[in-house]
Parts: C-alpha cells; structure tokens; sequence
C-alpha cells in the first residue's frame, strides 16, 4: 500500500494534464485513475442527485416544499469524489445544503424527497425538512442550519473515533462563508491540537462555492486565499479543482487514508460554484453576473464528466438512458413524497428527550 | 395617514433617520448588494453607500461587537440579524457588553445600539430557525426589549430605538412584514414601556405581543359572536414591562389570557401571569390562563408546525375557560 | 452515610463514573494540569490522564460543540464551564444543537451531555461573572436543567446527570462549593423532576433553589422565632419543573415566597408565580410574593453586592407580607 | 515624514545588537533611540505601575481586595512603550489585566486602587472592580472580563475613528489566550476587510505572556507561532522582544504611525512573561516551572532598564529615589483607597440606562 503524503499542500487544477488511461490507484503516485466503467457508475451517482434536485426545485415553486431550500446543483463533483472514499465506521456532518451528502451515503431519495415535502415519511419524520437530513446508519450524521454551527461537532466525533478505538474518521464539510465564523476557527485549532496526539481522524472539506448567500469570498476576508487559513492552527492542506470529478477522486483518496492513518485532521479547498441561486428564494442574484454564471455552467462537473465518458469512447445512449433513468428516479421520489401522509400529529411530542421528560403540548 | 407594509414602515424609518443623522449605520450580512433577505434594507446600499449600509461576513458575535464598539465611538449603529435565531452567537456580546456597559464603566460610556431583524416562527423553518425570544433578552437589565405588531408602531418605535442612548433589541414579528397599516406621516415616536390597547372590552383580557397580536384580533371578533366582550393587549414593550396598562384592564375585567407562540415555562407569559396575581389578587376571578408553544423544537411539517403554535381555538377556549364556560 | 463537601462529592460522582464507565470524559480550561479554577477536578488527570481529563483552548462554543459531536458518537462527555458566565459563548452549541439534535434528526441521534459549573454571585466578580442561568436555559425544551443544593443531591444529581441520554444543563451554587453534610455510600441516583421539601412547616411556603436554599433555611428559623412554621421547598429541578411539591405545599400553607438571586423578569420566580396562580388559585390566601435580585448588573463593591441581592430581611418581610403581618 | 513601512513582517529580537547613542526617531530608519532622560521617564513609570500591582497584590491579601485581581507584573515594557505613543483622541481597550493601561492613560492611581478596593471614590465608582478600568477622558475605553470579548469592540471603534473623520486610532490589547477563541478570528476577519477601504486603523497588540491562566501556548495551539495567525486576515505583523523597552518602543513608534497614515489594521505580537501568578486566587502554579520563572525574572524589564541606565550613566541613587517615590506613591493610592467610603447604596440602581427606565431594587 502507498503511505499516505506527509508533504502538505498540494495544487491539483483543471488545468493539469490527466492521465487518461484506465486504471485504478497506482504505487507512490498521486494520480488516480479511473476506467470508463467506474466513471459511469459515478456519473449515474451525479446525475442522480442533479435530477432530484431539479425536482425539488420544481416542488418548491409548486408550492409542495415549504421552508428554505438549498440545492447542491453545480458542487456534485465534490461530495461525490470524497464520498467514494468513505468506510463503515466513518462520519459525514455538513450544513444544510445536504441533500446529496444523504443520498451519496445510501439515503433512499424517496425519504429524502419526503422530508423536504414534510411527510411522515421523511427520513427524519418530517420533523427537520431540508436543512436537517440524517442518515445516521451510513455515517450521515446531519444537516445543519446554523452556519458554522457544526464544525466543532465533526471535530468531536473525530476525537470519539480515535478515543473508542476505532478506525473510522469523519467528513467534515463546510462552506467558504462559515469560515470567517467563530465556530470554525475554534474547532480547526482543537482539531490542530488534538491531531498532535493522533486523536483527530478528522478531513475538513471546504466546499468554495465562493459565495455566502449573496457575499463573495472577496467582500467576506481580506484574505482570500481560503486554504491557506488551515496553516493557522497547524493542518496541512491542499486545494482541488471541485468542478473536475477526476481531479477530486485523487485527492479524495490520499487525504481520505491519510486522515485515517495519522489521527491528524487534514485540510481541503474544494473549488467550485454553485451554478443555482442560494436558496429557492434567492430571485434576483444581484451578487454576480448572468455572464459569471454562464461561463461556470461551461464547467458543469456532469457535462464536463459526460463529454470525458464520450472521448473515452461511452455511447452517448448510455449516458442518456441514466438521465432518463435518473429523471425516472427523481420523479418517482417526488410521486412517493406528494403521496405519502402527513407525519402523525403524535409525532409534534416524540424525540424531545430520550427519556423521562413528559412533553406538553401547546395550548 | 399613509398605509403601509410593515417591512416599508421600518425601512422608512432607518432611511429617514439616516437621512437626518450621519452617525446611524446598518451592519449585517448581505443587507447592502443583495438587498437584506427579507428585503427591509432594500435599496439603502444605493441611497447611502457602502460605508453606511455595511455587508459583513457570517459573524454575529464579531460584527455585534463591532457595533457595540462603534456606539461607544459616537455612532449610532444598527444591527441587522438576518433572523434572531442567529443571535445565540452573539449573545454573549448582547448580554456581557452591550447590557452592561454603562454599568461596569460607572456611566463612562452609552452603547447607543439598535439589534433588529425578524423573530418568531410559522413559516416552516423549523428547529433553528425558530425562536421567539422576547423573554429570553428581555430577562436582562440594561437591555431595552421591544416587540412591535404593527406598522405604525414598528416605525414609531425604530425611530425611538434609534434615538436611544441605550442598546435596543429590536424583536420584529417576521411572519407581518408584509402586513398593511396606516402610518403617521413625518417623524414621530412611540415611546418605550407603554402596552397598547388594540381594542378595548369588558369581560376579558387577552394579552399578547408580535404575530399573536393579530390573531388576538381574530380571537376577539369571533368571540363577540358568542357575546364575550374581549379586550387586546399588545404588549409591545417587553422591558420595560409596562404593569399598568394589563392590571388596569384586568381590573375591569376580572380574568385574563395570555398567549404567546414562545416555550411556556420561564417566559413573557409566565410574567404577566406573576404579575397579574400580585397586583390584581383581589381582582381576577379566575387563574390567568396562558396559552404558548408546545414544549419542543419547532418541527418542520406544514400540519406539525401549526400544532407546535397556539391557534385560534386554544385562546377561545382558554377565554371561555376563565368566563367558566367550559372546563 | 459520610460527611463530605459539595465540591467533593462533585468529584466523587465523576471520579466513580469514569471509573465504571470508560465513555465518560471531562472536557474544559484548566480542568488538568491547573487543577480546576474551583478545584472542582484536581487530580483527575493524574487519575485517568489526559485523554480524559482534557483541557481545552478559551473556546467555549468549540469545545462545547465538540463535546456534542462526542455523545453523538457514543462518549459521555463532561463539559466543565469554568464559571456559567462564559457559557453565552456556547449557547448556540447548547440551545441550537444540544437540545434539538434529538428532534430534528428524528429521533436518530441522542446528546448524553453534561455541562456543569459553577452559577450565581456573592463573592464580588461584579457584572460579567454574576450570573444566574436556570430561567434562561429552563426555556428550552430539549434540555434538562438543575440546580442542586447539598452535597447529596449535587453527587445523586451528577451520577444521574451522566447517565442521562439527554444533555443536562447542571448548574452548581459556586458559593456553596465548601459546605459541608452527609452523603450516602455507594452508587445513588437523585432523579431529576422532582423538588425536595427541605423542611416542612404549615403557615407559609418559602420556595427557592441553588444558594438561596441554605438562606431560605436561616429564615425559616427566625420566622420560628416569631411562632410562623415556614416549609422550605428546594427546586433542584428546573426543566423538568415539579409543579406537584410546590402546589401540594401551597394547598397546605395557603402562601407562599419565592426567592431567587436571579432577576425578577422572565424568571424561575416568574414561573413559580405562574403556575401557583392557576394550579392553587382557590387555596392562596394572599399573592404568591417574590423576592429577587436587583434589576441591575452585578455591582462589585461589596456593600452594593449585598444590596443587589435577596436578604433574609427582605424575604422574612415577604413571608409576614403574605401573612398579612405587615404591608 | 517617514512613510510607513508597507514590507510587512519585522522580527525585533532581544538579541539584535541596539545603538546606544541619544537621539529619537531617525528618519528612514527602523530604530529609535532615546537618551537616558526620555528612558528615565519610561522607568519611572513602569516602576510605579510595579509597585502599584505589589501593593494591590497586598491589599488582596489582606482582604482589602474582593473578587479577583490580575496583575501586569513583567509585562509592564508592552504598555509602557505602546502607550507612549498615543495621540489625543487615540483609544484603547484591553481584557482584565488593566491597572497599567489605565494609569500609563492618566487614570489617577489613587482612582484605581479605590476601584479595587471597591469604593466610591473608585475610577468606575466601585461598580466594576479591577477587571472594569475605565478611563474615558484619557481614552481607555475599558477592561473587559471575558476572554476575547472586547475584540470586536475596538475593531469597530476603529471604524467609527474613520467614520467620523478622526485621525485617532486604537490600540487593541488582548492575551495568548484569547487567540483561539471566536471573537478573535471574526473581529480580525472584519478588520482585515475593513483596512482594505482603510477604514480601520486598530493597533493590533497581542499580549503574548505564554500562558492563559495554566495553559502554555504549546498547550493551547498547534500552530505556536501566534503572530502568523495575523496572515490569515491579510493583516500584517510583527513581532517584538516585549521584555526589552527599547524594541517595544521602536516598534511601537513605527507601527502606530502606520496605522494611522494607512487606516489598516497591523499586527503585532509583543512576547513577555507574566512574573507573578495568574490572578491572586492561582497559588500553585503547576503549570510551571520554578526555574522557568527564575529564567525569566533575569529578562525582568524594569531591573534590565535599570541596568541599561545604570550603563548609560544615570546614577543608582537616582534610581533609589524613583522606586521610593514610586512606593510612596503606591501607599498613597492604598491609602486614599483603605480610608475612602464606599459607594454610596443609591449608586446600586444608576448608570443602568442612560434613559427612560426606572430601576427595580432587589426584594
Ligand atoms: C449563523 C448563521 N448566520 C446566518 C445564516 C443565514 N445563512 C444561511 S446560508 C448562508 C450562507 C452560507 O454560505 P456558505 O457557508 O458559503 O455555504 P453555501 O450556502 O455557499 O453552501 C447564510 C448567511 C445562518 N444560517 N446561520
Ligand atoms: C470566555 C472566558 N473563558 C474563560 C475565562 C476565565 N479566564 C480568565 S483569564 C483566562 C486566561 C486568559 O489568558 P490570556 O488571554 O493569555 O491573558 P492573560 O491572563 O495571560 O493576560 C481565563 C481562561 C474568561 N474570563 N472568559
Ligand atoms: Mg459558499
Ligand atoms: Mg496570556
């Protein structure tokens, strides 16, 4: 087996020639590469997601989602390359743009798209709509909807992994505007210290969709070269071109194992753009530009992917059976979601406390 | 008298006052370039530039503090959480600093501070986005806490916050910003401390503060249909807590509810219940009744969430209760 | 039995639960090395190391969050607050995750927590370090909060605090850190919920938690001076509030004080009153009388300090007030 | 003029070899040298600031002193040199360890001690106690009690300096400690941002003593190099020997004039040792060593300024007089502190607000 690297930062850009030919992890060398096969179950995975997305939206304009919504269209590349990597026995906590995170990790859609219909059904019962997603039997440990908020939270569960022994290590995903948070900065700096004595299995993925609702990176720090703020609190880093599904598989794999073996949290700058308003009630975008957006949906990791599949000699009917069969899945989501109950009005009382606390109703 | 939408109604006021006093400035995330998420501060980063109208990071302990330290400075500046909900971060800059430092600087400094942005639940946010707070700042002396439900008021008492060498927490009732009322034209105020009485009544006192305001409203008419003479409440003014106004009414009234969507235990209601039986012992012919919350996190289902609130049935029913018409 | 201090068995209770059970870990500053502000933990690390007894950065929100993110993930943390005070740093970890993790995961994920430290005032560490946190984090549903008294009850409290599945808010009386009374052998539980009659009497019923116990107690006596038989009820539970003990004591006495250190508004006395006005309206001979702290910051000069708190003076006249001994 | 130094970073150690010759600021040069007279001034009032401590150190012993009492003892070369260069209209802020800020701004030290002792006569009335200094008039904006806490305050008095106009700025002392917490990263964030449309002329001035109360940096950080945590917020920095008058007052010059020509937050990290305990109540000290402290009592920066001036030429005698008038002065403020009354009880209920709320009394 290849050690995991010692060495720090790391570039990994779009822009870098890949290696094209099939093969899996190759000895002493950071690149990964993957067989046209592998890349089509991935691509299957991304369309998935994009799909249901797709059909949340529409729910939400329909009127059938209530709440906020905030959809992952455009990052796909991000939690799908780190998620590949991903063991029985690891973690994965993030904020409330979760969907795909849940789903990746063998949520059933139907649950999920459920929850954001606040049926009973839901993965949490209706009880947590979009922001709140958990799937806690594949390591899905929530959404959250405080920005930040979650950060320590990953940083604990690291620490609980090592302490009871076991080899699991956690995702913790978060993005470019929880960084300037309070939360982040004290969370990174325990994991820092905790990593010292290995306790802190812990893999910090930023996701860099380079804005915070409607505040670019540039109007949030003066210091934009977000990666570089792990060296604060002594965790080594890399960024990766998180448009570029390949680029974030190579990385994903190292940083991955490497978290794992060394106890130490590790950083990551994943860059890409979120190619969808912040949230369904994000109309006017006044923040960028129509032209900035077109020239990143000609990065669109799913396009980009389908035209590598096709240079890799992928039939373009297979590419379009898994759309026609991921649009089949996501409506067939939304179908359960619109025909499933309302949560059960017993449900408003239950999971306050685990135990001996009667909880009164309103009134 | 002009009519206008709560949200409108406060963003005249912060404009007016911007207008007439160069100290007041508004912090916040994105209520400059993207327009402030519910849109109250719309528009003000092009009337007054971005040294007035300031987009911050995601950093409510930091730029909370930062105000607090401008207010100490000379300026007058206004605070925006994007939703109170985001205010746990700041609280220790709320309660440590800006609620006493006048005091632990033996009256050296004034933290003339205005905190505002939309409070309180219904629109399916669910569990962290839903909170009513009144009582949990409220609870906290060198703080002035107040809950305006309608526009006139939520003007008159901005431009009074605004004023006001102390910090203000401003607690807006997100679910009205769309809500339409007449407005007095030109500059006034609406002084702090004093409930209003939204309609008057004879047999009984329902007492509430923010979105339970209108509802209360609601309550009051069907009740007439039942021959129940109901007088509203609006508290308003959660510290200081005006006493007179809800004894007074009890006094002719003799029996009281009060309802607010916040938990039940250690809050607004549990005060006006402590006080309404010190001061109106000899006067209330019933136990006041309180009507809030269910005790749990807001849930985020459509049919959850409005059982989590208190309706319109819950309050009739606790009138009818306090006129010994039902059990 | 053994006679120990409240501080002591404190650490008894933590030092035999880690000794049972290897999940459970202490997190907080200078709980290690240092000792302990309070020395409420001395000597632990040299007992279980520091993987266990882990002393943490000034980052309160952090570590409290990550604390959280340790029971979500089978451990069984003890967050250690240096002094209450600071906890506004974390209280979004503690009332956004921590007490609705359970909810809004549907049940999925449970938080068995236990935040302790030291609350409330009386030895001059004026406005930032005086503070009396039970109203403020009893709001919360989701959250478990007490507040023990002796020696007894802070080691059953503790050893069943640990044991909870839920996140207990576990507020000791700093001041009573030294005092001393009996403690049972062995492992014992006090279950939470349930107040304790810490002295019975017939005429009147003194109702208070934390510090004030022992002075509720110093009262008693002198009000058995002038021939009034006070019952003395400890809360020790706040959220679950025992609403039965206080009810049951105020059906037989017909009267009741309650004093608390904390502010009057929004309060544990505001409940009190809440809940004895409608669960005893027909048995109150006279308004349930609070008695509470000044509305002010903590003050640091000492004879101010005094004055900004509950005196016996203040609660015997209560106690006469409600006998319609004096006005 | 000098133009401020635009380069950034500058180590000022202990050991670069200093001129020695008189003089004072020389243009185009890094160093500032100041003659015996001008380094006479300086000691006296560090001797002061010590013996004002030792006597408030007593007085808590004796029980004259309530609450807690955190001294400066051994770090007095920080503010000393920092101060000296503040300018009418100049503000400054700082945690709990207070007392030397405050006196080196013109509080009247008889003030202060009554402060302590909790008095009327008290520079805050007796209201705040030693952690509560606050000298308005003379621009000392205040200790603070909780760690981090008064961050964001002076970042925003900063703004509120350009806001209105002033050329004043701030001068932002805060403890090794407070680094890692919140408050830090997102005032310093803000500051950063801020400086970049020169709207924020804070000083940035981190007490670096080595411990928060037991905890040693190594302990407390993985990444010990405190100052480069500046980077992360596009601030520059520098870090300066602050047992070593002399440098600290070179620094001090250069950096305050920067601040203010540039409107942009500057970092330094001025490295010194507490010599005494934490606070009065940290009797054992284990978290250090003896000899450690013995270490540092050699680099004790009144008796090594005494030493340069004794080299310089001045006479011990000289030096006699200023530790006798300096304790005389001491007893003095005990004196006036022990024998004023204490606040009068109607002060419980004012300076709550300024306006408009009538004041409950406990009961
Ligand atoms: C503490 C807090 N402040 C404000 C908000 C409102 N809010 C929700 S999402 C968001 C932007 C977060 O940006 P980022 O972390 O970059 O994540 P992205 O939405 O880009 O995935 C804001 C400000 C919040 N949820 N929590
Ligand atoms: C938020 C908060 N947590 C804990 C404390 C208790 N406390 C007081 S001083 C201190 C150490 C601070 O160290 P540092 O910032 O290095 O300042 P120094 O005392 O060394 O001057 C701590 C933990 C506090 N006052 N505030
Ligand atoms: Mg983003
Ligand atoms: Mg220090």
């Amino acid at each position: 087996m290849r050690t995991a690297r010692e060495d720090g930062k790391r570039q990994t850009s779009a822009a870098e020639p890949k290696n094209t030919s099939a093969g899996h992890v190759r000895e002493g060398q950071a690149q990964v590469q993957f067989d046209a096969e592998a890349l089509v179950g991935f691509y299957q995975q991304m369309v998935e997601i994009r799909l249901f997305e797709d059909a949340a939206s529409k729910a939400f304009r329909q009127g059938k989602i209530g709440g906020y919504l905030h959809v992952y269209s455009g990052q796909e590349a991000v939690a799908m390359g780190f998620i590949n990597y991903l063991q029985e026995g690891d973690l994965t906590i993030t904020a409330y743009r979760d969907h795909a995170h849940a789903i990746l990790q063998g949520a059933d859609p139907k649950a999920v798209m459920a929850e954001l219909y606040g049926k009973g059904t839901g993965i949490v019962k209706g009880k947590g709509g979009s922001m709140h997603l958990f799937h806690a039997e594949g390591g899905m440990m929530g959404g959250y909807g405080i920005v930040g908020g979650h950060i320590p939270l990953g940083v604990g569960m690291a620490y609980a992994k090592r302490y009871r022994g076991e080899d699991g290590i956690v995702q913790l995903y978060y993005g470019d505007g929880s960084m300037h948070n309070g939360a982040f900065h004290e969370a990174a700096n325990l994991a820092g210290l905790w990593g010292k004595s290995e306790m802190c299995p812990c893999l910090f993925i930023l996701e860099n969709n380079q804005y915070g609702m409607g505040t670019s990176v540039e109007r949030a720090t003066a210091m934009t070269d977000l990666g570089k703020k792990y060296e604060s609190y002594g965790i080594e880093w890399e960024r990766v071109d998180g448009m570029d599904l390949e680029a974030v598989l190579e990385v994903a794999e190292r940083a991955t194992k490497r978290v794992r073996e060394t106890g130490k949290p590790y950083g990551i700058e994943a860059y890409s753009y979120r190619l969808v308003p912040h949230g369904a009630a994000d109309f006017l975008e006044k923040y960028r530009t129509k032209e900035e957006v077109r020239k990143w949906r000609e990065k669109d990791p799913i396009t980009t992917l389908a035209a590598r599949l096709l240079d890799m000699g992928v039939e373009e009917s297979r590419l379009e059976e898994i759309r026609a069969a991921a649009k089949e899945k996501a409506d067939e989501a939304a179908k359960f979601a619109d025909e499933s109950p309302e949560p059960d009005l017993s449900e408003l009382l239950t999971d306050v406390y685990a135990e001996g606390v009667p909880v009164e109703a309103a009134g | 008298m002009a009519v206008m939408t709560y949200r409108d109604a406060l963003r005249s006021a912060m404009a007016e006052e911007m207008e007439r006093d160069e100290s007041v400035v508004l912090l916040g995330e994105d209520i400059g370039i993207y327009g402030g998420t519910h849109l109250v501060t719309n528009g003000l980063i092009d009337q007054f530039g971005p040294k007035r109208v300031i987009d911050t990071p995601i950093a409510e302990g930091g730029f909370t503090g930062a105000a607090i330290g401008m207010a100490m400075a000379g300026m007058r500046p206004i605070v925006e959480m994007m939703t109170w909900n985001f205010s746990f971060l700041a609280a220790d800059q709320i309660i440590q600093n800006a609620a006493k430092l006048r005091y632990f600087s033996g009256g050296q400094v004034n933290v003339p501070l205005v905190i505002r942005g939309p409070n309180g639940g219904g629109v399916q946010l669910s569990a962290q986005h839903t909170h009513s707070l009144e009582g949990f700042y409220g609870h906290f002396p060198g703080l002035k806490v107040v809950s305006p439900a309608t526009p006139e008021d939520v003007k008159g008492m901005m431009l009074h916050a605004i004023r006001d060498p102390d910090p203000v927490i401003f607690l807006e009732a997100g679910a009205l910003y769309g809500i339409k009322g007449e407005v007095p034209e030109g500059d006034f105020e609406v002084e702090f401390g004093k409930a209003r009485v939204a309609r008057e009544g004879s047999d009984v006192t329902l007492i509430a503060y923010g979105r339970q305001v209108p509802m209360l409203l609601k309550v009051a008419d069907q009740l007439e249909e039942q021959d129940i003479s109901a007088e509203v409440i609006d508290l308003r003014s959660i510290r200081p807590f005006d006493k007179e106004t809800i004894v007074e009414s009890v006094r002719k009234t003799h029996r009281a509810v009060v309802v607010q969507e916040q938990w039940r235990y250690f809050s607004v209601a549990s005060e006006v219940c402590a006080v309404l039986q010190h001061e109106a012992f000899d006067d209330l012919d019933a136990p006041v009744e309180r009507v809030s919350g269910a005790e749990v996190p807001a849930p985020y289902a459509r049919n959850l969430e409005i059982a989590a609130f208190p309706s319109v049935e819950q309050v009739i029913s606790a009138a009818r209760r306090v006129l010994y018409l039902e059990k």
